[in-house]
């Protein structure tokens, strides 16, 4: 035991000197090993993954290796540049660049390409042997969205299907939704006090999907104001809503058959800033006395501010939205609320096209996939089955 | 209509002044509410106080005028403890206000009297490096080069003259990031582009709406700490032994807030006894 | 033309952006920057329409002196002032410390925040308003929303467990019927992505 | 300036409040001097800041592909010209197609198949009854919360017993968010009146 300390000890002593002595060579730590380029998989083509064993001073109890530092050359005997950097700990990196080729930084792909890795200490280094060739190239299919694919077809195809069906004159039950019946009493009493009905589309843009089903709605809602020649006011805060919502109401006024009771300046644009649009419709409430107020699309913080306005005017207020933070806020100071994907059936609902209905009835088969799939799922993760999770994860 | 049908169908505005007072009133006073550290803030804390002086914080502010009341106490209260424990202050901000937020909470901290005996100096204790655009590129390319990414701090000087920014190539030479987040890009980006790639320390402060996002990432050990709203802010000046603003706001958030309840007990105490009163 | 070519570009972009989604080679990635750029740019000249319909209800307003056109007025001051001092020196218009950025400063900020800050009164009247326990639906919203909320407030000995109680409301059931919303939201919104490619939700498109 | 600057925006600010008490020609001249001036804000940042670096600069280099967007975009303003307005058509058709192509996969990915993924959890966590607990309550929770959504069967019996449960979890949840929102909105107006007290009277500091 004391022979041992004893040898350690001179050992130490002997490091000690030739650290002084020889400062760089003698602490160089071990280099790493099995270093291995290869095109990143799944990829654009312009990068290249670098893995590499460890360095054998890499760990815990040694730690003088602090970093790893990825080389590369045209080849094997070139000029290598270093291309980046990872902390002690990290076997991979990737050597990615840009694909614009007017970019200093363009990565070619279908090149070759060498490369090495260093690994560092304080104040030395060593280096791995040359790996490659390795060249880069772009993939025409992304294997880590396979169960994504899987998802789009069936989806795509339950819809088309229940489409087609709806198409061949098949009848569909819905079950009765509050809101949507409001919706008709709503428009009566509009009339009865011969006050306007006002329709917020929200703060989405055009292209946003509960945008779109808004339009939807606008326009039978449109249609059925038309019928009571009752007055529609819709303040927009995006020009191309704006554009888009004077072509759907102009639509439901056509359908009701008084194209001539269509008045343009009644939907109008304000502003695209959030909060001076809310103090725009705010006056707009109070000023026009709306006996009833739609808010259908897209919502963010102005929701309450909106509904609580509405509510010291009196109005009947129906709203929806697939904003999760705002729906409490709706919930809590409108009459009627769509709750997320309510405001999506509202649509079909409303118009009771049969094609839309056949869209809802593919949601609902999904969704009694989904439930499935999560009853079993909970079940075969309690087993420790990992397969069924793996059926619904993507890589991105 | 008797008294309690009148509470029932109270005038709004009765509740809007009630809630005016609530929230004015406590600002005239300093009390020392009892709040207690929760274990996300008093990591950040312990990690925090594991750095040796001289060491280089990068302060990420990444928020605008809209968030002040939240974050702004936060950036306040850091920015003392960094001075008060002689941590060199690097600010940057992926939001194109974030330098300006700096600015004006430098120049509340600078003139407390403890920090003026410490007297920091611009460019040896602290620097802004100002905005560059480019959202989550902008931490990517911080990966690899610092200077490169800001040449130049927010009056213009060459990044690299700065004393402070001699050896600063990268996030090897960053000891801890602290970043204060109102959303996009924000607390998330650090996460995925500065955390997964570089290995850095995160710590972060958000707006109570933003907070419950940021969770998961605290229970994979990506985020050291987390202050979350006003309350995280108050934690944090708790736990680093000097109460300021965050904590003053936080009476008012206490009494707005056992108002609130109280209007609604009064509320269904009104509903009730109404509704026995009819039913009698 | 005027209605079968709209919806023949709705299907071949749509369904160009859904392939893409599952093509990472760079040919694809092109293609996707430029298209989302051009949105961009359709949204920027789109602007101008907003404009024209804001300044136009404002003119007609004052033209035929309508009640409250006075107000009118101020917004189409406010909008020149800003549209003049925006352009007048070129791209240094909107630099820090010009006149236009002090109207940003001491104008836009402070009302925008205090409009926001009007929630704070809202969001305690529509409580005053909906929390009571008429149904269990209202009971069970009230007593959540009551025991999230004296978590900022001393109370002694159940401060803890409220603390605790509070955090698991938040993380547990909360987080469970957020997933259901989400799964429906994300259902629904793919269901009318693809009525919308397939050109059977098409209201947005108006008639003739 | 600056003093001249806190009292306008003090002023303002009061003017916004005093919509509290009812509409008011003082809130009604914050309001239209608002909307003025954010709509000629939002034109004039958005030029410099998108319009300059995404069209003018890129034609500037040569990148012709950029005339296609600006095309789309007059297009886009033939609606002011009634008989030649049917063209923006194409323009709207471009964006909704192009958004709709994209929202369908993010949806798909991040609000199905990720929360689906989320949910798999196992329903008995050994040794730890909280954990067992919560898995369990979620999964119900989420199970529940869809039946609700279910819009082809009626909620009756067994199924309207589930549906019920669901929107019990719902309405928890929303009353949790609410709750959980007043310190947010409370800190807002904390902020205004720190202004309106602090930096504009100097009464606190």
């Amino acid at each position: 035991m004391k022979k041992t300390k004893a040898v350690l000890f001179s050992i130490l002593i002997i490091l000690f000197f030739f650290n002084l002595s020889f400062p760089q060579e003698n602490l160089s730590p071990l280099p790493p090993t099995e270093v291995r380029a290869s095109d990143t998989p799944n990829d654009n083509g312009h990068s290249i993954t670098v893995t590499w064993k460890l360095s054998g001073d890499d760990g815990a109890d040694k730690k003088n290796v602090v970093a790893y530092e990825i080389l590369r050359s045209d080849s094997p005997t070139g000029e290598f540049i270093v291309r980046g950097m990872v902390p002690a700990g990290n076997n991979t990196y990737q050597d990615r660049g840009a694909k614009e080729k007017e970019d200093k930084n363009y990565f070619h792909p279908h090149k070759d390409f060498y490369y090495k890795v260093r690994a560092k200490t304080l104040n030395s280094y060593s280096e791995s042997e040359v790996a490659g060739p390795a060249q880069a190239y772009g993939e025409w299919f992304h294997l880590g969205k396979l169960p994504v694919f899987v998802g789009t077809v069936t989806f795509t195809i339950m819809v088309l299907a229940f489409i087609s069906l709806a198409r061949k004159g098949k009848e569909f039950y819905v079950r009765p939704l509050a809101g949507i019946d409001a919706v008709d009493d709503a428009i009566g009493r509009a009339t009865e006090m011969g006050r306007p009905i006002l329709y917020i589309l929200g703060l989405g843009s055009a292209a946003d999907i509960a945008t779109i089903a808004s339009f939807t709605i606008l326009n039978r809602i449109a249609k059925k104001t038309a019928e009571h020649k009752t007055k529609i006011i819709v303040p927009c805060n995006d020009p191309i809503v704006m554009s888009v919502a004077q072509e759907t109401v102009k639509a439901g006024y056509l359908d009701a058959g008084r194209p001539d009771m269509y008045k343009e300046e009644n939907i109008f644009y304000l502003t695209s800033m959030q909060f001076a649009y809310v103090a725009a419709v705010n006056g707009i409430m109070l000023r026009e006395q709306t006996a009833t107020n739609f808010y259908l699309g897209k919502f963010y913080a102005e929701s309450l501010i909106l509904a609580e306005t509405g509510s010291v005017a009196g109005s009947i207020q129906i709203s929806g939205t697939d904003e999760i933070a705002q729906i409490p806020f709706f919930v809590a100071a409108t009459d009627f609320t769509l709750i997320g994907e309510e405001l999506y059936a509202a649509s079909a609902y409303l118009g009771r096209e049969p094609l839309l209905l056949g869209a809802l009835k593919a949601q609902d088969l999904a969704k009694a996939i989904v439930m499935i799939s999560l009853a079993l799922g909970a079940l075969a993760a309690s087993f420790h089955l990992g397969f069924f999770l793996k059926l619904f994860t993507v890589q991105m | 209509m008797n008294f309690l049908e009148k509470l029932l169908a109270l005038d709004r505005r009765i509740i809007f002044l009630f809630i005016a007072i609530a929230v004015a009133l406590p600002l005239f006073f300093t009390v020392k509410l009892h709040i207690e550290v929760t274990p996300v803030v008093r990591n950040l804390h312990n990690a925090l106080e594991a750095l040796p002086p001289g060491s280089k914080v990068l302060v990420s502010l990444d928020y605008d005028p809209g968030s002040m009341p939240e974050l702004q106490p936060m950036a306040e209260s850091f920015f003392r403890y960094c001075f008060m424990r002689d941590l060199k202050i690097i600010i940057i901000g992926l939001w194109p206000n974030g330098p300006i937020q700096a600015n004006s909470a430098l120049e509340v901290i600078l003139n407390e009297p403890d920090i003026k005996k410490k007297n920091p100096k611009y460019g040896m204790d602290y620097v802004n490096l100002g905005y560059t655009a480019g959202n989550e590129v902008v931490i990517e390319r911080m990966g690899s080069d610092i200077p490169v990414t800001f040449p130049k701090d927010y009056s213009g000087n060459k990044t690299e003259d700065i004393p402070l920014m001699k050896g600063v190539k990268n996030f090897n030479n960053i000891d801890f990031v602290y970043n204060l987040s109102a959303g996009y890009p924000g607390t998330v980006e650090w996460v995925l582009f500065g955390v997964d790639p570089y290995k850095i320390k995160l710590g972060a402060g958000n707006t109570a709406v933003q907070a419950p996002q940021i969770y998961p990432y605290l229970n994979s050990g990506q985020l050291v700490g987390l202050l979350g709203g006003m309350k995280g802010g108050a934690e944090f000046e708790i736990a680093t032994g000097h109460p300021a603003k965050a904590v003053k706001f936080m009476f008012s958030q206490s009494v707005s807030h056992a108002l609130i309840c109280f209007f609604i007990l009064i509320g269904n105490f009104a509903y009730f006894a109404t509704r026995k009163k009819k039913g009698a | 033309m005027r209605r079968q070519l709209p919806i023949l570009i709705v299907f071949v972009s749509g369904v160009f952006m859904v392939i893409q989604y599952f093509i990472p080679h760079e040919s694809f990635e092109f293609i996707y920057e430029y298209a989302m750029d051009w949105i961009i740019i359709i949204g920027i000249f789109a602007m101008l329409l907003g404009l024209w319909s804001l300044t136009r209800a404002s003119v007609s307003k004052v033209q035929a002196k309508a009640p409250g056109w006075g107000f009118s007025v101020m917004t189409l001051v406010g909008l020149a002032t800003m549209l003049f001092l925006g352009f007048y020196k070129g791209n240094k218009s909107i630099a820090e410390g010009t006149f236009f950025m002090d109207l940003f400063w001491y104008i836009y900020t402070p009302i925008q925040a205090t409009m926001f800050s009007l929630l704070a009164f809202y969001i305690a009247s529509a409580a005053y308003r909906a929390f009571r326990v008429r149904t269990v639906l209202a009971t069970i919203l009230l007593v959540t929303a009551l025991i999230i909320m004296l978590r900022l407030i001393p109370l002694g000995p159940i401060s803890g467990v409220n603390q605790w109680l509070a955090s698991w409301i938040l993380t547990v059931p909360n987080m469970a019927a957020k997933r259901a919303i989400w799964i429906g939201v994300g259902l629904g919104a793919t269901a009318t992505a693809l009525k919308i490619i397939f050109g059977i939700e098409r209201a947005y498109m108006g008639k003739d | 300036m600056e003093t001249i600057g806190i009292w306008i925006a003090a002023l303002l600010t009061l003017g916004i409040f005093s919509f509290l008490y009812k509409d008011n020609p003082f809130y009604k001249f914050c309001e239209s001097l608002f909307v003025g001036i954010s709509a000629g804000y939002w034109f004039v940042t958005t030029f410099w800041q998108v319009f300059m670096p995404k069209l003018a600069d890129n034609l500037i280099a040569g990148r012709f592909y950029y005339m296609i967007g600006a095309i789309f975009g007059v297009l886009m303003l033939l609606r002011l010209f009634p008989k030649i307005g049917w063209l923006s058509r194409w323009s709207l058709a471009l964006v909704v197609g192009t958004t709709a192509g994209l929202y369908f996969t993010r949806y798909l990915v991040s609000n199905g198949m990720v929360q689906v993924q989320n949910t798999i959890i196992p329903l008995y966590v050994k040794g730890n009854l909280s954990q067992t607990i919560g898995n369990l309550v979620i999964v119900i929770g989420t199970f529940s919360g869809l039946i609700y959504f279910f819009f082809s069967k009626e909620h009756k019996g067994a199924f309207g017993g589930l549906a019920k449960l669901g929107i019990w979890f719902l309405m928890l949840s929303f009353g949790a968010s609410f709750g959980y929102t007043v310190m947010s909105r409370m800190s807002l107006l904390i902020g205004r009146m720190d202004y309106l007290l602090g930096t504009w009277l100097g009464l606190i500091r």
